[in-house]
């Protein structure tokens, strides 16, 4: 049973700490400070869905998050939508268009496959850039009427935060679930060996498309949600390759597989660059920084900070899956 | 005695070269069937037709009643028939009780994952694998893994097995051990087709032999019967008197 | 010891700084130190930072018989939204700026807003110029830039003066801003008899034009309207005039009002711009520096002279100092009462904001004007005010070549 | 002359340069099964170094490509120990991060010396005039140097001792090694050869375009694209791929937005990818 597992009370209390930190004391900044580091929880635990259990490198994963904010911002403004059925319906239509995409491409393997998600996240990005509805590259605006049904400004943002959260322990106890599932061997079983897996009766083909599919749910949420609080939406924000990649650095920094790895290096990794952008001294060098700091990881610790955590102490395995 | 298994006029060509050609063979229910044939005979093309790896350019292959001709691996699988691969396939990243559950998870049954678990260490049990459960898949030894593969296969529940080269690379000891696992499989009900290059071992164990040579069967009979067949003496020593000429120069 | 000591020191340091804190104003921002709008916020924020120069060293802004000094807090947006949030909130709660102006780029501003009105922040905004941004119902923005739909319209003018038969093309960046200008330039065209024969918008980070000036060609086009940002702009000249298109007249946004335009060489002639502000300009202020003063301090800071970016940038500042000034002291209210009432010509012209609820802080003073890069008598390019004819500092030339 | 036959020749000229792009990430591929992603990085470093080698000599830029090509051998060198020799045969996924860590070093280092402004190198070849239509002498020179250099690069591969070992073991890498090559050592070469097509070509475009530190990445795309139409391992296919991008790119810009360019690119590209996964180039194998 999952309430036996020691993981989803930590994710618990970690969803409730932040949720309870900036709420003491009101203090917005930090709360601005923990969003981001929620987002990047969200997007890694999500992407770990398809390179931890799956075994395939999607460097497009971030186009799930674009499509959403544009789903849900367009629900919004032009249709008058609430927020929360805004991002909810954006989570199930980006799911279904995954769903297709992920027929199509996951009959490709390896670096193909991962080719070919570059290929549908410049190919959405053009696409949306051009089309009319979603406001070209303009993109789109928030009225600051949306924010009337949630109380106002102030409240909708501390509104939307609580949503993230949530959508940030969903996503967590989403992989801690699968991990444990029949679903989860299946998926592994594919990570380490397609062929012998459908050997084995399980049915790739669906199981792929059907994991590509969830993992782009919650990210959509969170896309909605994101992009409701920014205020604005245009295709180099939502489609931003360079946060993809980021995706897959956070998720080798903490470890590709496990439920913690994935919430340590989103979590670390956003935190330490927010910290190199703001420090005087520091700002020029964090791309260097982070660069080499990915360098040290794969080298020393291929399995990021879980795996070395699991080599030092064994039994810690049991408990931080 | 019924067949479990009737394939009729089976082919696969890739590119120029007939890899199986218009095969047809029945197998029994209960019955060890051995598949033998020099290299490059096409044998484990014809298990890779069996279970779906490649799909049949002709004729039609019936397991259970049920015409699989077009079906997947996976989709074979859960019919009961399940195979183990001449070059071991562990899923290196995950334990001896892992990879097993993967086999009874997604096996005939389609057991939930606790119950897989259960059967998992029923069959590691029974191979022989039990105390290295939970050691991970890579740790084990040539004859461990193919005990993996075997016990992966098992673990499906299947009514027949098909078992590509599980003796080659073992010492004699494992081989007399392997050969005593085979036979309790067939004891225990279920139907075995077997690919083996150790000749004396598959004449022991098979009730009948399949011959292969350049993807066209060229005997179905007895081990007894097989040896002394002279098309089967010509595919594996080249010309009849073979034996005679090397007798001679010596 | 010595760390002792050290740390002791850092220690007092702080709190001396907290002990004069209360004579001390706090402007956060942030700036593009990196990406696609870099060049421009960069010269929008050395506006600025001659600004706080001058105020401090005149001892400050005095209001409310205190003597205010001016800091600075700052971060780099990356040319980004993503972060901007994030940064103005800190800059809001951490960093305790009195006043924010706001990053450059409407999209920005906009991201921006959505966190400074919550608080309410008195913004500036400079370098963001689109109308939509202060019709979302923000009541804390004052924009200091004459806003989009004027930008082309003028020039639209300027042509109709000289050669009301011309045939215009608009090639125009996809983004915020430009499309904000072309759409009511194009409708404008038309509505004064122009046959507007090609229209194509470009991603914002083109570097190849060479299929568009094709297409420009194959319409047989006499004037191209368009351009977007520094980077995109100054391509497309370069790249005009490299593949000889015979256009009579090319009117571009923002980029070519640079300084450093003047590296384009023979591509840079003829070009003309929309201009917030030009060094020519001979306003008289009512309040601050003469435009000649300016641009005199800040030649002699940067050693390039102004662009209309940093004029809006200091005239910024000026204003704010002005508003603090009337409401004797740094209360957000009385700072914004004195804002709202503002109408006053400095160098940069006049200001003057909208104080109508559906368009609150609106730009409703200013007026742009044009400005064309032509060769002086030692051959080299240089920028000459050509319209509003009254204002003028040379005639328009036209065609070009 | 047509706007359509002007803008395929623009095409022809430009795709030559995509095309010598994507042999070098074609190349490192092929041969050591890489997907090198400080591709884009090296092609901005080519931009950055022929505007400080052209601002310091004020010569013909396209005399100052074989210095380039030199510096991008030794760069490829150090690259390759720094963050590839450890990662061949190793999950696709290390050689991945392990070249992007390295890319985001450079960017960094890049945007620290460059900041981000767009830079120009002011070097002009007049150019030939048909009708109203003006097809400038960078386009041409770059398309010749590119043309050039593939060819130099094949009589490479073809010829000496070095290039045969590189294409033994992009074909067989086992095989060689039992033959006696040094794979490590070819491997390096072949690296190296990599980055310096890179570098070579991100010096063609800079005297062509406008560039800021990041301009790179966009050439890497393109480079993707080209690579997978080719067929991997295939240099030479990837040049010719890179002209017909090109002239896909001519013909059909005159009768849309050139906005819709990527989408149909791209588009295309991962078409290819589904039914073609070797390459429309390669005869189909089981």
């Amino acid at each position: 049973m999952i309430l036996r597992r020691p993981l989803l009370w930590l994710i618990l209390l970690l969803a409730a700490l932040f949720a309870w930190l900036p709420l003491h004391g009101n203090n917005v900044s930090l709360r601005e400070d923990l969003i981001l580091v929620a987002l990047a929880i969200i997007l890694t635990s999500n992407l770990n869905l398809m390179i931890g259990y799956t075994g395939y490198v999607n460097f497009g994963h971030i186009v799930f998050y674009g499509l959403g904010g544009y789903v849900g911002v367009y629900l919004m403004t032009v249709r008058g939508w609430h927020l929360v059925p805004s991002a909810v319906t954006a989570g199930f239509a980006v799911s279904l268009m995954a769903l297709l995409f992920g027929l199509g491409i996951l009959r490709l393997r390896g670096a193909y496959f991962a080719l070919a998600t570059i290929g549908v996240l410049v190919a959405v990005q053009s696409f949306v850039s051009n089309f009319e509805p979603w406001g070209r590259s303009t993109g789109m605006y928030v009225s600051f009427e949306s924010y009337a049904p949630l109380g106002g400004p102030r409240h909708a943002l501390w509104t939307t935060y609580f949503l993230i959260v949530a959508v940030m322990a969903l996503s967590l106890i989403l992989s801690l679930g699968i991990k444990a599932s029949k679903f989860g061997l299946g998926l592994f079983a594919i990570r380490e060996d397609e062929d012998a897996a459908i050997v084995l009766g399980v049915n790739a083909t669906i199981y792929k498309a059907i994991i590509y599919s969830v993992s782009a749910f919650l990210p959509a949420v969170a896309g909605t949600l994101m992009f409701f609080k920014n205020g604005t939406i245009d295709p180099s924000i939502a489609f931003e390759f360079m946060l993809s990649l980021e995706g897959i650095v956070m998720l080798m920094l903490g470890g590709q597989g496990t439920v913690a790895g994935s919430a340590l290096g989103g979590g670390l990794y956003e935190r330490l660059r927010s910290y190199l952008l703001t420090s005087p001294r520091l700002s020029e060098f964090h791309l260097v920084i982070a660069g080499a700091l990915l360098l040290l990881v794969i080298r020393l610790a291929p399995g990021g900070l879980i795996g070395w955590l699991y080599r030092l102490v064994p039994r810690s395995r049991e408990v931080i899956e | 005695m019924t067949a479990l298994l009737e394939v009729q006029g089976i082919s696969k060509r890739f590119g120029g070269l007939l890899a199986v050609g218009d095969v047809s063979f029945n197998l029994m229910e209960g019955e060890i069937l051995g598949l033998i044939g020099p290299n490059g005979a096409g044998k484990t093309t014809l298990f890779n037709l069996v279970n779906g790896v490649y799909k049949s350019d002709t004729g039609s292959i019936i397991f259970s009643s049920k015409n699989i001709t077009r079906s997947s691996p996976d989709q074979v699988v859960h019919l009961g028939l399940a195979r183990t691969h001449q070059i071991v396939r562990p899923l290196n990243g995950m334990s001896v009780l892992e990879n097993v559950t993967v086999g009874a998870c997604f096996g005939r049954e389609y057991q939930s994952r606790r119950t897989a678990r259960i059967t998992a260490l029923e069959v590691l049990e029974r191979v022989g694998l039990a105390s290295r459960a939970n050691s991970p898949a890579s740790s084990l030894t040539l004859a461990g893994k193919k005990r993996l593969e075997v016990a992966r296969a098992l673990a499906a529940r299947p009514k027949l097995l098909l078992l590509d080269e599980v003796l080659a690379g073992l010492n004699p000891t494992e081989i007399a051990q392997m050969i005593d696992l085979v036979r309790s499989i067939r004891d225990s009900g279920v139907s075995v087709f077997m690919i083996e290059h150790v000749m004396q071992a598959i004449m022991n164990l098979s009730d009948r032999i399949v011959v292969l040579n350049l993807g066209r069967k060229i005997a179905e009979a007895p081990p007894r019967e097989v040896v002394q067949n002279p098309d089967v003496i010509v595919a594996y020593l080249g010309s009849p008197d073979i034996l005679d000429k090397l007798r001679g120069s010596a | 010891m010595k760390r002792f000591a050290f740390i002791a020191l850092l220690l007092s340091s702080c709190f001396i700084a907290t002990a004069f804190s209360q004579q001390t104003i706090t402007l956060g921002f942030t700036v593009s130190r990196t990406g696609a709008l870099n060049v421009d916020s960069v010269e929008q924020y050395r506006g600025f930072e001659l600004w706080r120069d001058q105020v401090n060293a005149a001892g400050g802004i005095k209001a409310g018989g205190k003597n205010y000094k001016v800091q600075f807090a700052s971060y780099d947006d990356e040319s980004n939204s993503k972060r901007v949030q994030q940064l103005y909130t800190r800059l809001i709660l951490e960093d305790k700026a009195d006043f924010l102006f706001s990053p450059y780029s409407s999209s920005l501003t906009a991201t921006a807003a959505v966190v400074t009105e919550q608080n309410e922040k008195i913004m500036l905004t400079t370098g963001a110029a689109e109308e939509k941004t202060y019709k979302l119902g923000n009541q804390c923005l004052y924009q200091m830039f004459a806003p989009a739909t004027q930008y082309l319209t003028v020039a639209i003018d300027a042509l109709k003066a000289k050669d009301p038969k011309a045939t215009v093309a608009f090639v125009y960046e996809d983004a915020s801003f430009s499309v904000a200008v072309v759409t009511p330039a194009k409708a404008y065209a038309q509505q004064q008899g122009f046959n507007v024969v090609f229209s194509e918008a470009y991603a914002p980070n083109t570097t190849d034009f060479g299929a568009i000036i094709d297409k420009v060609i194959g319409s047989k086009a006499t004037v191209l309207l368009g351009g977007g940002h520094y980077a995109d702009g100054s391509t497309l000249a370069r790249q005009l005039y490299g593949h000889k298109v015979p256009l009579k007249m090319i009117t571009l946004l923002v980029a070519p009002d640079s300084p450093q335009w003047a590296e384009l060489g023979d591509a840079a002639v003829g070009v003309i711009v929309p201009s917030q502000w030009e060094p020519q300009s001979t306003f008289k202020a009512q309040y601050g520096p003469s435009g000649a003063d300016f641009g005199k301090a800040y030649t002699a800071k940067y050693n390039t002279p102004p662009s209309y970016e940093s004029a809006g940038g200091y005239a910024s500042g000026l204003i704010l100092q002005r508003a603090i000034e009337q409401a004797g002291g740094i209360d957000t209210a009385k700072v914004a009462a004195a804002l709202n009432a503002t109408d006053v010509t400095t160098f940069y012209g006049r200001t003057k904001f909208s104080t109508q609820p559906s368009e609150h802080g609106l730009q409703v003073g200013h007026a742009i004007f044009l400005a064309q890069w032509q060769k002086d008598k030692s051959g080299k390019p240089v920028k000459q005010v050509i319209w509003p004819l009254a204002g003028k500092s040379a005639d328009l030339v036209y065609p070009i070549h | 002359m047509s706007g359509i036959f002007a803008s395929m020749i623009d095409g022809l000229l430009i795709g030559s340069v995509y095309g010598l792009a994507a042999m070098g990430l074609s190349l490192i591929w092929g041969v050591m099964d890489v997907i090198n992603l400080t591709h884009g990085a090296m092609i901005a470093l080519g931009m950055f170094g022929m505007y400080l080698l052209f601002n310091a000599t004020a010569i013909n830029a396209y005399l100052l490509l074989a210095p380039m090509i030199a510096g991008g051998l030794i760069l490829g060198v150090i690259i390759y120990w720094l963050a590839v020799n450890w990662v061949v045969d190793r999950p696709i996924l290390m050689s991945l991060l392990s070249t992007f860590a390295v890319n985001m070093m450079v960017i960094g280092i890049g945007t620290a010396i460059w900041s981000t402004s767009p830079y120009n190198v002011d070097f002009s070849v007049p150019g030939i005039t048909v009708g109203e239509y003006t097809f400038t002498g960078n386009h041409m020179f770059a398309a010749l140097s590119a043309v050039l250099i593939a060819l130099l690069l094949e009589m490479f591969l073809r010829r000496t001792r070095t290039g045969k070992a590189i294409r033994a073991v992009a074909d067989n890498r086992d095989a060689a090694e039992l033959m006696g090559i040094s794979s490590t050592r070819v491997l390096m070469v072949a690296f190296a050869i990599g980055i310096a097509l890179a570098v070579a070509s991100g010096a063609l475009v800079s005297t062509l375009f406008p560039f800021t530190i990041l301009s790179g990445a966009g050439y890497q795309l393109k480079s993707f694209v080209v690579t997978v139409l080719a067929g991997l391992g295939k240099p030479f296919g990837a040049l010719v791929a890179g002209v017909l991008l090109g002239l896909l790119e001519g013909a059909v810009s005159p009768f849309i937005a050139i906005s819709w360019i990527p989408l149909i690119e791209f588009g295309l590209f991962v078409l290819v990818l589904i039914v073609f996964p070797r390459g429309i180039f390669s005869r189909a194998t089981a």
